[in-house]
């Protein structure tokens, strides 16, 4: 596919990027040009379909096709699109409240049907934008201007979520982690059906810090579990940790290697199995690592492929046209 | 060797006249009412004579038998000339029970004749009906009644076919068939033809229904029942067909693709009564696509999407579906993007009463979004003009770069009629030019001079990667715009752009009657049908009365001002509290009259005669 | 609680119920009223509200409080309703296309913030009332009049969706089931916080048959397991089959007892797992049982437990208001 | 000894004039101009003085330093007379960069002065505003140029307090606030003392700000800047203070609980601008409940199930939030409960321009519903009455039983003026009947005779139990039904019960110019003190025009018919394409002209005359 050599800059439009200097948007904006560029799509068989939101500004930085809709609504329109050009290298991009407030449900069902969009969650657990309130996957007690005292909504796991609603490509990354966003981008773009993409981003001016150590080169290897198909799901500084299903709670639970599990015990990732998927996305609990990476994916025929094979078909010819409104029905 | 029968009628009046007949069929959702109907419809269209038929279905999906909440009605006016309207009332009603009797005898004329299944006039049937006591004992006022033991006929009838009890009972709308089919002279063997086909596979329910449609037929011949045998209408060279609102309509989106070349992406959440549309283009399936979304507001999107890839979107619903696409539609305006939007109207507010036709929506659909959003707003008047409407609709939106509202309403979508096919290669060309502008300064707010339209350059296309979107644009440049003056230059951009839609539109005519005189009458949408006969009528009585008839509703079609100068009153009749007659008043500042109904019904011609009438004598 | 003894019968109205005949509403109707009765707080107590569907005319039926909304937002309208007015028992009911279509986001969203509410899904897999078209629980391939060549849409699981929302309560159970529905319903009712129960319901005239055998007493125990907490999750119709975890797939999947695994090595039910519950709502596969039961409990604060103190205070009096207006910040 | 200055103006012509007087501030989001603003306010309010402010934000959160897109502005009007609105244009800018000069320059008076921070006119922030040269040199037009460098002037008087050069920096805006208050003889003293409290935990930022205060204030002395002192106004003994249309607002919202005893349950989805809304009843937190919904038409459904439950639902939003309530609004109108939906009004259509201010919402408040869903429709003027219209929408609500939407705007929601506080004592009893029916004969339909309204009887009252919906009821029984002549009575039982609301409220009078005459201006919203002073002026000028101001748009009040008749000329002002005139119109058949404006930017007094004048010329 690679053919005209792409770089970032053929991605990059003329307009001044306009979010708050230190936005962990700019990071993600620099890895999906990156990305497109690596994939070698030409620009214009690209389109980027966007909600409203600080994160929902995407499009306009891309030089692609981009179409900044109506708040939550960009999983409807791009499905439209994408059945409708199913051509182009559609992508959806959108922030918590975009995704999981307003257009939970549209997230719900492009996921479910399998469209073939590329969907990038970009959640920085707080409605920018509209400065600062929190969102549905704030953390509970969250003080925010529309909860002084703190919030009282238990926040939603979006990769949960997305597991729940039958999604065949759940995967999970940050901002700043520059030597893993662009693969799991590069993951959830091959993907042939919906793929879903939870990118923690900090708002640098209304939530800063809200993913704290994940994100962080240092503390983060003793937080945060990096899910790899088939490898064993070991974490820690010095590799020291792990997790093994524990049968008594039937979930899985992190243990010290050697201490309290040996090696060998070390539950290995398993992509397909939803059931392990669904495990990871929920990990909670002392101790309990946050997963990165691609939770699962698990192909199955899109909602294209499963339409009947007419539904395919080119305008009718004006003759056509003739035999359907004379009709079989036709009285004479 | 009459059952039973009141009112002295041993015999029924033989009747030779040339006006339309008014015949309708009254029975439990299980009775096959609306087949019976259906077949009927065949051998009139057979005979060539004209009709109009109206389902009235209850809103329960299959209501207990008997009871009053699960009758489904049909009603057919047919004549040699044409027809526009179910018509006001009845000449026959047949009733299958007490529960029909009840709650369709005031559809029938006064003097008029009711047929019931005196099988079904027992106790249990009456008690479900909520009668005390037998109505038929008190006789039925003004009305003729003829009471014959249908069910007891049709088995007898059937009886040899060898089919079950059930399937013999439900063969009583046959039997009733061929009963209506004497009375009217009409043929059986369109009926006979579509028999065999349809129960090709079940040879005992095949032979049960002809016989009872034969049992049908010679009851009325034994008993000498007149008939009534409408005179052969002039012979129509062009193709034509029974064709509902609904079919027309889908007809035409399918059309659209045809004609424009472009894909037609039809987007919608089932509702009652529009989901009836989506039915019938799944079925079609060649041609166009069909996408079932988890909400309107999703099916609207979805459709918007699909025009912004350069497909024509498209999506269908009622009441709250528009309410409910609301704030796409002024991202559709604000995107200038070609979009259709069709909304069934329905009797409101709220869910209201889904199955009840009204006009009430449309202030909703010239009004009903934030900004300054204009958009054109069409209505078809007739079951066929569902189908022009619609190309109309994707040459105004395609032209345009803009949505349009098109508002059927539940009377139109289930009404059927005579329908003469178009011939295809006449119909219009809709193809959108593709030429693509100087790439070097290209923006997506570039505008035609005549039209304002925005340039239409689709997803796929080198050199011209652009990003649209619901912000405000700079007209200059597509760039987002917070600036003063370009904002007030786009609005009334976007406002001049709809305004010029009517210059490129025939003016408004006078249907029918006189062109200067009294009384105007201007309508809109499916009443057309009762407004134009009671316009006629009174025409035809020395009144000097005109009907306007509006097909497009905004922008306003030029020349209402000057027709409406040459009457002395004007009034707006329409199903709701007065909204296209607000329309009126605020642009022209004409001192427009009301005549409303808001019952769910359509009006009777009678009501509206009534009214002009008074309209008159003040 | 149950201080007065009622009947089903005072939970009856005098309109006459017009489904169509054998609909599965009845029989649920049946065993609300019972439900009702035997928990036993006053009719004025207890208030339902509803979508819009054939199941959203349920409070007609019911002499109790009732607000039939609109599609889709019953469980909106009724967390204003509990949340204005915590001391009554309130009830959701709605179709699968209220609940799941329309209705998703507001299905996902006050699970997730678990608000006192218990939530009956009428689950037909049709759009009843609009006469037939499939619905989001509908199998793909489905013929109906929006799809006569068959749906291209994969379903949505109900019990996996609502647990990766965050529900602290999900369960399901069938129309026909009256020695398990009214169970259900009263641990749905007694569980503080959100309650999601799934109720499979035949629709006799636009899916008759559609959940085939589950709800069929004879074929039933081959294919349902009945999960009970702290039991072991056996079926068939002896007994004779159990689900076991399989480390391999990291998945559970049901074996022959004696012949695949001991009788030991059967998982036991933990209501408290979100895992398992996860696991079990999800089953499929070859042989794979359909889990019917409490399948996950796991009680948390309520929204509004969670909510600061203050939340709860009466209107002002003037005097308080006076101070309110004046302000801190009044200049004199 | 000034650093810099054209225009030969070496000292500032002295002027001690009663006129009112305009300042603006504007810098980066980060120079705390908003702030500034609000000191400034403090001692304009400590001396009595009467003024109006307006805060003009950026639409990015925090957009790069120094871009022209980031600039925040501040005016304000101030004089010892009524002040209406934050004025027309400015007699002093001061501009803390290149940017802010370059985007708010016309916004300057002719002749005002110009004040810019010279530390900031270097190469690097002259680039990022997009000036080519330094636009000093060439001399600012007619406006006159004072040129300081108040970057090094707060770093030199600052030092010794030892903040870091980020906190120095940052103190400009109390350099310039010092400044400011020497030049119109404002006291320091209240904004020493909110200084004190506020940054009592930092006690070196404490004593940069202050030191910068005194270093302006004693910049002005020194370089003897005339001083305008305006006159000491009259003495008002209520007590007052400054607020914001959104507070008032709020203030409104949590004195309804109060006055009715009833829960104030407000479910909102944030929006700009309506959001500042919720994050001030979220503040005030006692005697209100606030609830953030996922979406707005969860927002308004948990406030109509908080109505259902016997509270009073709230729920605001903006247009696209309106656009999402439509169908729900429908529902509260089926099944009368009372609620209030707040539209703070901004630029559409779609997205448009958040944070600008218009009034094109107002169609789709009164006929943007599917089916006849009639309700009323109030707007407040000026901040201050953005407090009664919430008792006045509580009022009507609970009266007739209906939802209620009031229509703000952006605008109104951020602008700021001196309002005394009501008595609370003196504020009205809204509290509902809570009699109980008959309870062998209760149906909820049951009315009222004279409001119409239904009865509301809350879940948890024993013996009432009943079910309520979106479905069409009968009048007498509330049953579910689908009776023709049922549905028409209900629907004119809603219509009558809406209409009768203005029976009960006052009729329109004249606000302010003439009671007959040559010109009348109709307006409505925040337009009002653009409309008066214009129209006050026009008065004082000798000419015959009339102002009158309307809150109550939906139904429209009595008398506007007969206060029209007495004036040659009608003219409607709109910051729309002819909301109001449409409804004027169409009710009254009055030839009313348009004065229209869809900028995003409130009228300016001058535009507003000046188009008058031309009406009054034809
Ligand atoms: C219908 C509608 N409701 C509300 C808004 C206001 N709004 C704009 S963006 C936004 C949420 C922003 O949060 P998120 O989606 O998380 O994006 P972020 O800004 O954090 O990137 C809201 C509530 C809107 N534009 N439209
Ligand atoms: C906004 C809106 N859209 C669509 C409809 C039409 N509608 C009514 S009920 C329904 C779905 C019914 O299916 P379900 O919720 O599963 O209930 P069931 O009838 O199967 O019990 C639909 C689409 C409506 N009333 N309102
Ligand atoms: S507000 Fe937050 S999310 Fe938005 S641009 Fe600024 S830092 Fe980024
Ligand atoms: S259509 Fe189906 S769900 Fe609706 S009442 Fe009839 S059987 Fe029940
Ligand atoms: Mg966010
Ligand atoms: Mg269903």
């Amino acid at each position: 596919m690679n053919e005209i050599a792409l770089s970032a800059k053929d991605f990059t439009t003329d307009q001044e990027v306009r979010w708050c200097p230190g936005c962990g948007d700019y990071a993600i904006l620099k890895a999906v040009r990156k990305v497109l560029a690596d994939i070698g799509r030409p620009p214009h068989e690209v389109a980027f379909v966007s909600g409203i939101g600080c994160a929902a500004r995407f499009p306009y930085y891309l030089s692609t096709y981009g179409f900044h809709t109506i708040h939550g609504r960009a999983a409807a329109v791009a499905s439209g699109l994408k059945l409708a050009r199913p051509e182009l290298d559609v992508w959806v991009v959108g922030g918590d409240g975009d995704f999981l407030s307003i257009g939970g449900n549209h997230t719900i069902h492009v996921l479910r049907r399998n469209i073939d969009l590329n969907l990038l969650l970009f959640n920085n657990a707080i409605y920018g934008l509209t400065k600062g309130q929190y969102s549905p996957t704030s953390a509970i007690g969250t003080r925010s201007p529309s909860s002084p005292e703190g919030s009282a909504d238990s926040p939603i796991n979006a990769a949960s979520l997305a597991l729940g609603s039958g999604a065949r490509f759940v995967a999970r990354s940050a901002d700043t982690l520059q030597d893993h966003l662009p693969e799991i981008l590069k993951r959830a773009q091959a993907h042939k059906g919906a793929s879903f993409v939870e990118i923690f981003q900090n708002c640098i001016v209304y939530n800063d810090n809200a993913f704290g150590p994940i994100t962080d080169k240092t503390a983060g290897p003793d937080v945060v579990v990096r899910a790899e198909h088939g490898e064993p799901l070991i974490f820690g500084k010095d590799r020291e940790k792990g997790l093994v299903f524990d049968p008594e709670r039937n979930q899985f639970k992190p243990v010290v290697i050697g201490d309290e599990a040996t090696r060998d015990q070390i539950a290995h990732h398993d992509e397909t199995s939803l059931t392990l998927a669904q495990a990871l996305a929920v990990m909670d609990g002392p101790g309990a690592p946050m997963v990165l990476g691609v939770l699962y994916c698990a192909p199955e025929a899109t909602y294209r492929e499963r339409l009947p094979e007419n539904y395919r078909t080119k305008p009718l010819d004006r003759s056509a046209l003739s035999d359907l409104l004379l009709g079989a029905a036709a009285s004479r | 060797m009459l059952d039973k029968t009141k009112n002295d009628t041993t015999k029924i009046e033989a009747k030779r006249t040339q006006e339309p007949i008014v015949v309708r069929f009254a029975g439990d959702s299980g009775d096959g009412v609306q087949l019976l109907g259906a077949q009927f419809v065949r051998s009139a269209a057979d005979s060539e004579l004209n009709f109009f038929t109206f389902p009235d279905y209850p809103a329960e999906i299959r209501a207990p038998a008997g009871t009053t909440f699960g009758i489904s009605a049909f009603q057919i006016q047919f004549n040699s000339d044409t027809v526009l309207t179910p018509g006001d009332a009845a000449d026959v009603l047949i009733a299958f029970n007490p529960a029909a009797l009840k709650t369709n005898l005031t559809e029938v004329k006064t003097g008029g004749l009711v047929v019931v299944d005196e099988g079904t006039f027992n106790k249990r049937g009456l008690k479900k009906a909520g009668y005390d006591a037998d109505p038929r004992d008190a006789g039925l006022g003004e009305h003729q009644l003829l009471s014959i033991d249908i069910s007891k006929r049709t088995l007898e009838a059937v009886a040899e076919t060898g089919v079950g009890r059930k399937q013999a009972v439900m063969a009583r709308n046959f039997w009733v068939l061929g009963l209506v089919l004497w009375m009217y002279g009409q043929n059986r063997k369109p009926v006979n033809n579509w028999i065999d086909k349809k129960f090709a596979k079940t040879p005992d329910v095949l032979a049960a229904n002809k016989a009872a449609l034969n049992a049908g037929h010679a009851y009325g011949e034994t008993m000498e029942l007149a008939v009534q045998s409408p005179a052969s209408p002039l012979h129509v060279s062009e193709p034509y067909r029974v064709i509902t609102g609904t079919d027309a309509m889908a007809l035409g989106i399918a059309a659209i693709s045809s004609l424009s070349g472009l894909e037609t992406f039809y987007c919608s959440y089932p509702i009652t009564p529009a989901s009836a549309l989506l039915h019938a283009l799944a079925k079609i399936g060649s041609g166009i696509r069909t996408f079932q979304a988890e909400d309107e507001i999703a099916a609207v999107c979805a459709a918007i999407g699909a025009s912004y890839g350069g497909a024509i979107g498209v999506s269908a619903g009622s009441g709250p579906s528009l309410a409910l696409k609301t704030e796409a539609l002024g991202l559709a305006v604000a995107a200038e993007l070609p979009l259709i939007v069709i909304n069934v109207q329905r009797a409101g507010p709220s869910t209201g009463m889904p199955t009840k036709t009204e006009q009430a929506d449309l202030l909703m659909a010239v009004f009903g979004r934030h900004g300054e959003a204009p958009l054109p707003v069409l209505a078809p008047a007739t079951p066929g003009e569902c189908f022009d409407i619609m190309l109309d609709a994707a040459k105004i939106a395609i032209e345009a770069m803009t949505p349009v509202i098109v508002l059927s309403d539940a009377y139109l979508a289930n009404a059927a009629e005579k329908w003469i096919v178009p011939d295809a290669e006449k119909l219009p060309d809709l193809r959108p030019s593709r030429d693509l502008p100087d790439e070097s300064n290209y923006h997506p707010y570039l505008r035609d001079d005549v039209t304002l339209a925005r340039n239409w350059i689709i997803p796929g296309t080198p050199g011209f990667v652009h990003r649209i979107g619901g912000l405000e644009k700079a007209h200059d440049s597509g760039d987002i715009s917070y600036d003063p003056n370009n904002h007030d230059k786009m609005v009334a951009l976007r406002a001049e752009k709809i305004a010029r839609i009517s210059e490129r539109c025939p003016p408004a005519e006078i249907e029918t009657g006189a062109e200067e005189g009294d009384v105007l009458v201007i309508g809109w949408g499916s009443t057309y049908g009762a407004l134009k006969t009671a316009v006629d009528n009174l025409d035809e009585a020395g009144h000097a009365v005109g009907h306007l008839h509006l097909r497009r509703l905004w922008p306003l079609p030029r020349g209402i001002e000057k027709i409406a100068s040459r009457f002395k009153k004007v009034i707006v009749a329409e199903l709701n509290h007065g909204h296209l007659r607000r329309l009126i008043r605020s642009e022209y500042l004409i001192p427009a009259e009301a005549l409303n109904r808001v019952s769910g019904q359509p009006f009777k011609i009678a009501d509206v005669e009534a009214e002009i009438h008074q309209l008159l004598n003040r």
